[in-house]
């Protein structure tokens, strides 16, 4: 099945989620989306952590500037900037779950209204039930604020922000608020509000490809970038 | 004390067949690959790798000749697949764990890295929030059903947390950027990763250094690794490779 | 974000009544002097000292005029006390541990370091193999008689453990060579010892260094506390002092 | 109560325990008479660790040699030699309790035939029965090897190996052997065994100073210096 509606491009999802970081922030963005945020930033107070084992990384190297012994945690080689600082792994995810992580990004296979989350593992397209966990349940314990930036539907078109999970677990009840290319939506304690959607897209619209049940903020508006 | 080898043949000379070998590493950053070609060319069996993020995706030959060659039982990692599962498919790697002829045992990176830590540190288990809301508080996590055995949780102030013991290995093989005759050790950015604290899991720690220096040439503020954690040191030429793991 | 202070004054000026602080130094090494005379100054009440090896010794003229100003109401320690028993008798922060005024709450020091470790770390509790064999595996020890409460054991393999819980602090004091203005801090030879885990055990993490330089001025690979750490930054004189705790 | 007989000096009693030290050893010495032992390994191949956080700590440092950032666990102005490492002070513990320690010495108020010790309190003469238990209980939760280095008896000629203690434990059937101005005594399953006597003494003398039952050692000699 296609994609049902056609909405922001991966890049202007990360720069509205961007929007949620403000000056002093420690960020840790993760694999996907997560890490184009790194674009938007600049100008920002900002200082992200790798959890590779940095703070104050740079962006991305190309060409001479790549040192093999310098990476991001998605293995991407990567730049300094000036207040760099390097640290063991153990240290690294110390200050993750210890909570010195003001905002932490990650993408997602599924998210409910609950702010439950999937993100490691896809027992259908891997034909197993163990995946890669990575630092993403460590980053989801120690999170003060945890965005999920993600595209709505999957390759197929079926919703991610789904009524009940159906794959493997990364976290329960930590997300905040979900970034997708058709919507905005904050998790509350009353459950899933849709914020924001994208210009000429209906709430219904949204719903027809939600699995979740939206409720739609009195103060709905179109996502501004 | 004098901790030198001459040759990577010799520092691993005597590893025995079912010994468990902690590799640093985070995918293509700091991976001890002149350590691992030596091991492939000893043809040691039966070995369990003890990872932290994937450097067996960074060092990819060295981990598809391990497996072509039968030499490996047992991986645990935090990330231990090819990001992509179409990718996967093709790897002889994943290949051998979905006929579960080898075992992945599967962690959360932060608990790894301090699973490697206690166990240099003579503290046998510790209780984190990680994994709680997923199958990591059930039980060990593994593509073997058998081993899934069951985990304990245990509330402190309202906050249920996940019980999590020492991993001592029998050895380390450590990558450094320098390191001196009584093994302390500097490593060079992001490639620190993992060796720090796996250097204290080995009860025997090897360390493949770029740059081998005469004790007392590297700044005592600036030593990451205390030589008292390492047994061998033996100097390795800078191996180039490519930075990606898609 | 710069988190330079222009003095100590104004850097602990929002410390409250009954806080507890982080005061790393091992007897006369790396003991944060100057905001300790600045707390002396601003005559806060009510505090417990979350200390780690003696550093109140080390400072032994800012622990009396603590003590004389009443400022004081639990110290945490693994060494509190002169060596000599004798010299003991006539030290006024001894004789109101003596007479119950000031409660003195006494770990292995290695214990204690763990626990402000974890702390940062987001472990609530770890099992340790000291203490094992003494008071220490029995209940928390102290002066009060009232608050020595119960400690648990465990036995992993054969082996019996204590439980022991993280010590988070509402402010830590801290002592650096060096600081930038992110931060990032550097310590000199042994005055580093506590200074690194107190750093990530505090709330409010407030860092005198004895020389500020800008941001990109360390070492990279030479930071030991980076500055995701630390909430405020003085620079502050060295101070001399007497080596000795006799 | 004077003592009863003259021994050796507490610089040779740190002598004949510095003898088990062999090359390639990790070392840690305790305050007082362990202390003493760093004077006589010169020309050993060993690596002396300071608790404060510190390996390859060098002979104590005077006048102009001083620095005030580099003090041993002792408190005491030390020196660097070539190799010498700083690390933290969880590092350091964790390197003690790890086991990576091969030899420690430690002072004790008494100690008894079955390797428990006493050396932290001294509820008697601090009139409280808490006092400064520093790194002792984690330099012994993590002995490979533990020696006690101390008077045979106390000021007033008591005896300090006891059959039973009285003081606070500092740790329980860890002690492997004690040197003393007296005697040296090898702690065994069977309990403790009279292995060296000061020139002169007899096995009776010895045992009429000292609380625990001794056995005595087939072979044994004087205490060779």
């Amino acid at each position: 099945m296609p994609q049902k509606f056609q909405g922001l491009p991966r890049e202007m999802i990360a720069l509205r989620a961007s929007r949620e970081i403000k000056d002093g922030d420690y960020v840790n963005l993760g694999i996907g989306i997560p890490t184009l945020v790194s674009n938007w930033i600049e100008g920002k107070d900002v200082t992200l952590q790798s959890e590779i084992g940095m703070t104050k990384t740079g962006p991305l190297a190309f060409d001479d500037d790549v040192d093999q012994d310098l990476i991001n945690a998605s293995c991407q080689p990567v730049t300094e900037l000036p207040g760099i600082a390097y640290f063991d792994i153990f240290d690294s995810f110390g200050m993750i779950r210890g909570g010195y992580m003001d905002v932490i990004m990650m993408g997602a296979l599924q998210v409910n209204g609950r702010g439950d989350y999937a993100g490691w593992a896809n027992p259908a397209a891997r034909g197993m039930d163990i995946g890669n966990i990575g630092g993403s349940m460590d980053l989801c314990a120690g999170a003060t604020k945890l965005f999920i930036t993600m595209m709505h539907t999957d390759p197929d078109g079926g919703p991610k922000v789904v009524n009940e999970i159906t794959f493997p677990y990364t976290t329960k009840g930590k997300v905040n608020m979900i970034f997708t290319d058709l919507a905005v939506i904050e998790i509350t304690p009353e459950g899933p509000v849709l914020k924001e959607v994208f210009p000429g897209l209906t709430p219904e619209d949204i719903q027809s490809v939600t699995g979740a049940k939206l409720i739609i903020a009195p103060d709905l508006k179109e996502i501004e970038l | 004390m004098d901790k030198v080898y001459s040759s990577v043949e010799e520092a691993v000379a005597n590893i025995e067949d079912g010994a468990t070998i902690a590799i640093p590493g985070f995918f293509a950053a700091g991976v001890p690959r002149v350590l691992l070609q030596a091991l492939i060319k000893k043809g040691t069996k039966n070995l369990t790798l003890a990872c932290g993020c994937g450097p067996m995706l960074g060092a990819a030959e060295e981990l598809t000749q391990l497996v072509k060659n039968k030499q490996i039982k047992k991986v645990i990692d935090s990330y231990g697949l090819y990001r992509s599962a179409t990718k996967g498919l093709q790897d002889p790697f994943e290949q051998a764990v979905r006929a579960s002829e080898i075992e992945l045992e599967v962690y959360p990176m932060g608990t790894l890295a301090e699973k490697y830590r206690v166990a240099g540190a003579g503290i046998p288990a510790f209780y984190t929030p990680t994994g709680v809301g997923s199958v990591v508080e059930e039980h060990i996590v593994t593509n073997i059903i058998a081993n899934r055995k069951p985990k304990e949780t245990r509330v402190f102030d309202g906050k249920k947390y996940v019980l999590e013991y020492a991993l001592k290995t029998d050895y380390a093989f450590i990558h450094a950027y320098m390191g001196d005759r009584e093994g302390n050790l500097v490593y060079r950015k992001t490639a620190r990763n993992f060796n720090p604290v796996m250097a204290t899991a080995g009860k025997i720690t090897i360390a493949e250094v770029e740059k081998l220096v005469e004790s007392g040439k590297i700044e005592p503020d600036c030593v990451h690794t205390a030589g008292v954690y390492v047994q061998r040191v033996v100097e390795v030429p800078r191996v180039s490779f490519a930075i990606t793991i898609d």
